[in-house]
């Protein structure tokens, strides 16, 4: 990974030297080895001072290029192979100025979750290092071997995305192609009864302090003015004073994205209470695949979703449960 | 039973909705056996549906009627005339001591080529 | 390929040659008729009232048994397939006789409807094919042949399926399949009055002789039918008019199969 | 047997139906023309097409305290405005089976299509749907305590 | 502060017998916004209007709720009302306490409950009414009118006299259609061409009437006033502008096997022909499934013929876009296929021949020169027997529900013609009923009867079979109780009427609503019988539902009229509940056009200032309100509510909810 980082630094200061971007979007050291965030950097110094990548750099860029792509003069950005399922996204949608982004594809590798880490007992992390499916994690109290597997970000886990998008790229190492099914947790709800489930996301939801980290992460979620904002849609709220209150707001977010979600997990991994809301998008997903055929949203910049099209042979919404009709 | 409940049993026992009739006779200008029938099929029907139901369980038609289907067949409003036909005929022989044939008349009539089906059909159709 | 089979009791004695034929036919034609187990007579008249079940149980068993070997049952003599089918119709869209049919069998899962009824003459086509029929034939029956359809397999249309019930020609083809000229006539769809000569011995005679005359006026030499019942009618009250024989019997000729 | 139908007339659903002005409104008014009743505690919700239905509205009449909601538009093909329904079928779809998902039984919304000259099946459409809901019981997993409280 | 006024309308015992109108005028008095209310016995008479309108003024209300019959029935009425009094006219919401409850339900204390809930529904939605303007749009002054047969030709004529330039698009070489061929027409018994074609000939020769044979409607675009409409002008292989009529190809082209359509296909036709003598346009059109040319390469006798080297194996289908103001609907009807009727031997027997067979077999111009003659053997017939209602009133699922109303007078008139021309002939007809409303109809039938000794017999047709070359009619004879069989020569069958199945297309295109029987639907069965409820359409002859010639003509120029009383207008006034976003929330995202019907929506780049002088140019939707239909299928993709629909906003409706749901 560190070579990657090398090659990345490298580029992006050639890019700003000699001024074919105006700007470039990355990540940045945090105050832990563990929580880089994204930023862009205007100068080289800039660059020097603070550019990371790592096996920390989970956060999804994509979103930031809608204020940026509209800037003056051009932006580069790093894009991981999920991230260029958002890009694509947010250009079908008018939101990122296409022409206005240099996109740089970057190899992931899978990323690492912090709190998975601390959950297997290991805190005050100082730094990792990344043999194969080993982690080796230093601390404050020494170093640990952990199994990669088990402690990478929910979305890693089952990731089997590929670049999009790329005017060029930084491939180092071949990533290997895992056999996963990403559904697996959703079927696993749909077999419980309705009260299983019932409880389940009444647990669940009852943990959201209505933070909106998941909001203000989505890329799909990106619109100008929220409708819980907005006095005028008759929904407006800033805070669950009532367990509907919980439940309606994971409804209607789950549904304003649903066919636009690109499945990108970043919800899940910045959810402060750990509730796990990629379930909730990627029941949308897998029903309109079931119901619709299968459709990536981002994978393409142009078309039609699977909810703003349709056709005259579908089927009756009484007759639908778990993505089948009866 | 009242009258009205032998009424209501025979159309359930119909299975058919005799208010549905617009006394076309189309069941009539086809029935094989009209002659045969005392009170023709579209009586049947009409006759049900104004609740005459006597006269219909003293007809000779019941032992009559082929169980064609013709009349069912050719109804252009969905009524099975010979449905009434046996619902009446139903309510007939499942009376004490009415069937509608009794073993003693069987030999006779039988010679040795009548294949099994029409002498258990009768049975069916006519005994209880 | 094999397909279960319900004789009825017909075909185990006054009409063996209907059984006979069409078991040796289907052979050279690459069906096995398999006779179900321990079947019962179907009654051999559908019974129309609504609360009629203990009636119409012989019939679900032949199908529930059918459901389990193979999904398909074959008839043959036209009565009981109108009583399997129009039962197994029953059972299929009419809740409360399936409800109270099950009551009584009490079958390990309740039967509802889901065998499929097949007439030999539907085998013919839709199974074999009338084309192949016609590759088999050594003997082509070069004679002008009335079909005799009767009621019972036509009607009710609805339930029954079996072929237009005004203008049904299935028979026609197999008759032009196995070489033969067909005669249609408008009497072909008519009842002959079989089921009421018990108590009217006079009404069968009109309608038969109505048949053979109407066959015979349109040219036909001979007739056919795949009812035992129609056949005795025919043959005994028919006025001699016509000759008429079961339909496998000539389906046998045609190909040269030898009992 | 008595007995047990007046035990459960005790619960009597809350309904909501959301009617498309063209032909499901058009068919509750041809109900109502025909004297085909229903229970009163349906009521209707005039709206220009079924496709003007946002979720928002389903939630909102189960936060409000209706028991079950009922969509009703034109047959598919037949839409008014051409196209509307198809979008319906495939949002309530998607929602329905996604409100399942989330534990909330699936019989307590519905989308039935009511041409203007199903009067008859309008009325027999609701009755059923309220039967349906009478034995499903009152909405607790979709219903906000603030406003049951403030009855 | 809103100042509500309610109106509880008793619609005279409608609502009063089972709705307690005082009581729930009583209630709503004390909701809050609410400074009037009253009750009256019929809120849609001139009295119960001036009710309202003396509240509006005297009580400067803000807002109306009239709590009565469907607003489906009189919305508008009340709208205008409220208009007249200085109130805007979108400040006024209906609450069907009618159809949605008093006649519905039957006890008093629910019912009067579920109208309280019903007006305050209302109430709560109109306190979020904001007044609205309808915006207006131009009308282009010509009318398309579809189907060239009599209802078509009366309605272009009506219009074309009216002075505005009309199209008539039929799909046929020539228009004329049904009635063309037909012989007479009941009750007056005028020979059918001669009452028609001199309006075929007006339809010709009207300088503001272009008739577009040959060609079909293609795809429709726009809406009332302004639509757009593609047509295909099928290549019929002869150029229209040069073909005289003479027929000398018709003559010469040695293909005449081809069926002749217009004759029922009782006789046959050259590959090349004019469908009949008097076509309108008289030019040639070749079957290039009978041409040899086309067929095989080589033939190409009728251009060697032809002298004004009118014919061109090569034509194509072309395309014409024009626009209309106003679209009439006039395609007509078939009858049914007899194929589940095979009781009455229409396959078997050639001398079983349907109604409009027999019209051509009794017509001068016909296969038989107007000589009644049996099709098998060319032999007069002596017993002619007629079977009515074949595939009419049929509910088994064979025939058509519906009685197709013209067939009762069309067999008196046969048969009336039949015992005129040949008074040895009997005749016999079968009749479930005998149906004949209508100015001089009953007398009409009588007279078959009466006059004529037509047997008419109540009964019906069981099987018609072939015995000894003799047609056997058995039926039966009800009034005597009698199955009987009646030997005849020729068969008829009164055959029931379909609409022509093309009208599923052009109902299709048009957005016009159908019901089961594929008949187009009109707005009012009884007050708005012409209109579809698709704006800008109307509906003339069979294709709205069964109807004879008198009733045709009368609906077509009850069509004319409306068309006329539209096209004269500038402008229309277009419906204001439409789509609109609110550009400050509006993120561009494109998920509301890919979801717009009409194409109403589109994007702009539009400057938005940020504040501290800043500005920032975003891309959002904008609705053009004369293209917006106001269905609502965008807001509901827009994520972050942006797109709202006038007069049912998203918070009107959500306001309405929460008032319906208490209880």
């Amino acid at each position: 990974m560190k070579d990657v980082e090398l090659k990345m630094l490298e580029r992006a200061k050639e890019l700003l030297a000699s001024g074919e971007v105006a700007r470039v979007v990355g990540w940045k050291k945090g105050d832990f080895c563990y929580d880089p965030s994204p930023a862009v950097f205007k100068t080289v110094e800039e660059l020097e001072n603070g550019f990371v990548y790592d096996y920390f750099c989970g956060a999804n860029l994509s979103k930031y290029l809608i204020d940026v792509s509209k800037k003056e003069g051009k932006t580069a950005v790093f894009l991981k192979p999920c991230d260029t399922y958002s890009f694509n996204q947010l250009v079908k949608e008018h939101r990122i100025k296409r022409e206005n982004v240099y996109v740089i594809a970057v190899e992931c590798m899978a990323k690492l979750d912090i709190e998975k880490i601390k959950a297997k007992g290991v805190s005050f992390v100082t730094g990792v290092e990344v043999v194969e499916k080993d982690v080796k994690v230093s601390s404050l109290y020494g170093e640990t071997t952990l199994y990669k597997p088990e402690i990478v970000l929910e979305k890693c886990a089952v990731c089997n995305k590929t670049h999009q998008v790329k005017d060029e790229e930084i491939i180092l190492h071949e990533r290997p192609v895992r056999d996963v099914n990403r559904f697996a947790e959703v079927e696993k709800l749909e077999a419980m009864t309705e009260d299983e489930r019932f409880a389940f996301w009444k647990e669940q939801l009852s943990k959201c302090i209505r933070c909106n980290a998941c909001r203000n992460v989505c890329p799909a979620c990106s619109c100008i003015k929220c409708v819980f904002d907005n006095p005028n849609s008759g929904i407006a709220a800033k805070a669950n004073d009532s367990e509907f209150e919980e439940k309606m707001f994971h409804i209607i977010r789950a549904y304003h994205v649903a066919g636009r979600c690109t499945d990108c997990g970043e919800c899940s991994r910045v959810c402060p209470q750990n509730i796990p809301l990629h379930l909730l998008n990627r029941k949308f997903i897998k029903d309109m695949d079931g119901l619709y055929g299968e459709y990536q949203a981002g994978e393409s910049s142009e078309g039609k979703t699977p909810l703003t099209s349709y056709t005259e042979e579908d089927k009756e919404p009484n007759d639908v449960f778990n993505g089948e009709a009866k | 039973m009242t009258k009205e409940e032998r009424i209501e049993n025979l159309n359930r026992l119909s299975g058919t909705d005799v208010r549905k009739c617009m006394k076309c006779g189309k069941c009539s200008g086809r029935c094989p056996a009209f002659k045969d029938m005392d009170i023709k099929p579209h009586q049947f029907v009409s006759m049900l549906a104004k609740g005459k139901i006597d006269e219909l369980l003293e007809s000779e038609a019941i032992w009559n009627c082929l169980s064609c289907m013709a009349c069912v067949e050719r109804c252009p409003r969905g009524v099975a005339p010979a449905a009434v036909v046996e619902a009446v005929r139903d309510t007939v022989v499942r009376m004490q001591g009415k069937n509608g044939i009794k073993a003693e008349e069987i030999p006779p009539i039988v010679d040795e080529l009548i294949p099994q089906q029409l002498l258990v059909s009768a049975y069916r159709k006519y005994n209880k | 390929m094999k397909i279960s089979y319900y004789p009825g009791c017909t075909l185990r004695t006054k009409a063996k040659e209907l059984d006979v034929t069409a078991r040796l036919c289907a052979e050279a034609l690459g069906v096995q008729m398999e006779e179900i187990e321990n079947w019962q007579c179907c009654g051999a008249v559908y019974p129309m009232g609504t609360d009629e079940i203990a009636t119409k149980l012989s019939a679900v068993r032949a199908l529930d048994y059918a459901k389990h070997n193979g999904g398909k049952l074959l008839t043959l003599c036209s009565a009981c397939h109108n009583v399997i089918k129009r039962t197994n119709e029953d059972m299929k869209t009419n809740a409360d006789i399936c409800f109270r049919a099950n009551n009584y069998l009490k079958l390990d899962e309740p039967y509802k409807g889901e065998t499929e009824v097949i007439h030999y003459l539907e085998m013919l086509k839709n199974v074999v094919g009338f084309d192949a029929i016609k590759k088999a034939v050594v003997n082509p029956i070069n004679r002008k042949i009335g079909a005799y359809y009767g009621c019972l397999l036509l009607r009710p249309s609805g339930v029954m399926a079996f072929d237009n019930p005004e203008n049904p020609t299935i028979i026609e083809d197999f008759i032009r399949a196995i070489g033969g000229t067909p005669v249609v006539y408008p009497f072909r769809n008519e009842c002959c009055g079989a089921y009421v000569s018990l108590k009217n011995s006079e009404l069968p005679k009109q309608k038969s002789m109505k048949v053979l005359s109407s066959a015979k006026e349109k040219g036909a030499e001979e007739v056919i039918t795949a009812c035992p019942l129609c056949l005795y009618n025919l043959q005994a009250n028919g006025g001699d008019i016509l000759p008429v024989k079961y339909f496998t019997e000539l389906l046998a000729e045609a190909l040269g199969v030898k009992a | 047997m008595q007995d047990v139908t007046t035990e459960k007339k005790e619960f009597t659903p809350n309904i909501v139906a959301f009617c498309c002005n063209w032909c499901s409104y058009a068919g509750a008014d041809l109900a109502g023309s025909s004297r085909l009743t229903y229970p009163a505690n349906v009521k209707i919700i005039r709206v220009p097409c079924s496709c003007r239905v946002n979720p928002m509205f389903i939630l909102k009449a189960y936060q409000q305290g209706a028991d079950g909601v009922i969509l009703c538009g034109c047959h598919p093909g037949d839409c008014h405005y051409v196209t509307g329904n198809y979008y319906t079928r495939r949002r309530m779809a998607t929602l329905f089976s996604f409100l399942n998902y989330m534990g909330i039984e699936k019989e307590r919304t519905r989308v039935e299509w009511v041409s203007a000259a199903e009067g008859a099946r309008f009325s027999a459409v609701m009755n059923d749907f309220v039967k349906t809901i009478t034995e499903l019981g009152e909405n607790k997993r979709l219903s906000d305590l603030r406003v049951k409280e403030g009855e | 502060m809103q100042r509500i006024g309610v109106f509880i309308c008793w619609c005279g015992s409608n609502i009063a017998a089972t709705v307690d109108v005082e009581k729930v005028a009583e209630v709503i008095k004390s909701e809050p916004g609410v400074v009037y209310s009253a009750n009256y016995q019929y809120m849609c008479s001139e009295n119960g209007q001036q009710l309202i309108k003396q509240a509006i003024k005297e009580h400067n209300l803000t807002g109306v709720v009239v709590g009565a019959c469907s607003p489906r029935m009189h919305e508008a009425t009340f709208r205008k009302a409220a208009e007249e009094a200085g109130l805007n006219p979108y400040m006024v919401e209906i609450a069907n306490i009618r159809e949605h409850c008093s006649w519905i339900h039957k006890d008093m204390d629910e019912a009067t409950e579920k109208a309280v809930i019903l007006v305050r529904t209302a109430i709560a939605k109109v306190k979020l009414n904001a007044p609205l303007t309808a915006g207006e749009s131009p009308v282009v002054k010509r009318a398309l009118v579809i189907g060239g047969g009599i209802a078509g030709i009366q309605a272009a004529l009506d219009i074309a006299d009216a002075g505005f330039e009309v199209d008539i698009v039929e799909k046929n070489a020539t228009i004329g259609g049904r009635m063309a061929q037909l012989d007479k027409t009941f009750p007056t018994l005028d020979c059918s061409a001669c009452i028609l074609t001199p309006k075929m000939v007006d339809c010709a020769q009207h300088e503001k009437i272009d008739i577009l044979s040959y060609s079909e409607v293609e795809d429709v675009k726009g809406f009332v006033g302004n639509f757009s409409v593609k047509i295909r002008r099928k290549a019929r292989f002869v150029d229209e502008t040069k073909c005289t009529g003479c027929k000398i190809c018709m003559e010469k082209c040695p293909s005449k096997k081809g069926l002749n359509e217009f004759n029922m296909n009782l006789n046959t036709r050259p590959a090349i022909y004019i469908p009949f003598a008097q076509a309108i346009p008289n030019v040639a059109v070749i079957d290039p499934t009978q041409c040899i040319k086309m067929k095989t390469g080589k033939c190409g006798i009728c251009q060697k013929f032809c002298g004004v080297g009118a014919i061109d194996y090569e034509q194509k289908d072309t395309f014409i876009e024009r626009q209309y103001g106003a679209i009439v609907v006039a395609t007509g009807f078939k009858p049914i296929a007899l194929d589940n009727f095979n009781e009455y031997g229409y396959a078997d027997n050639k001398d079983v021949i349907t109604s409009l067979e027999l019209e051509r077999l009794m017509n001068a111009a016909g296969p038989t020169n107007g000589v009644l003659l049996r099709p098998s053997d060319g032999e007069h017939p002596k017993v002619v027997t007629f079977i009515q209602c074949v595939g009419s009133r049929d509910t088994s699922g064979c025939g058509k529900p519906y009685c197709s109303k013209i067939c009762c007078m069309y067999t008196a008139k046969h048969a009336m013609m039949i015992r005129e021309k040949y008074p040895d002939t009997e005749v016999h007809v079968f009749y479930i009923d005998v149906r004949t409303p209508g100015k001089n109809y009953d007398e009409f039938y009588r007279r078959a009867v009466e006059q004529y000794g037509v047997d008419y017999i109540k009964g019906m047709v069981g099987k018609v079979y072939n015995e000894n070359g003799k047609l056997m009619v058995q039926g039966s004879n009800l009034i005597d109780n009698e199955q009987i069989t009646i030997e005849s020569d020729l068969v008829v069958l009164a055959t029931a009427i379909e609409p022509e199945p093309s009208v599923r297309k052009v109902a299709t295109l048009l957005t016009a609503s159908i019901d089961t029987n594929n008949f187009l639907t009109e707005s009012h069965a009884k007050l708005r019988p012409v209109e579809s409820p698709t704006a800008g359409v109307y509906l003339a002859g069979v294709c709205q539902g069964p109807k004879d010639i008198p009733e045709t003509v009368s609906q077509a120029s009850a069509c004319a009229a409306k068309v006329i009383g539209l096209l004269v207008k500038d402008k229309l006034k277009t419906n204001p509940c439409v789509a609109s976003p609110d550009e400050n929330m509006c993120n561009g995202c494109s998920q509301c056009a890919n979801v717009c019907a009409y194409g109403a929506i589109t994007y702009i780049d539009k400057e938005f200032r940020l504040g501290g002088g800043k500005t920032e140019i975003r891309r959002v939707a904008s609705v053009n309100p004369a293209v917006c239909q106001g269905c609502g299928a965008c807001t509901v993709t827009c994520p972050s509510g942006a797109m709202d629909l006038k007069g049912f906003s998203s918070k009107q409706i959500m306001s309405e909810v929460e008032a319906i749901c208490k209880m």
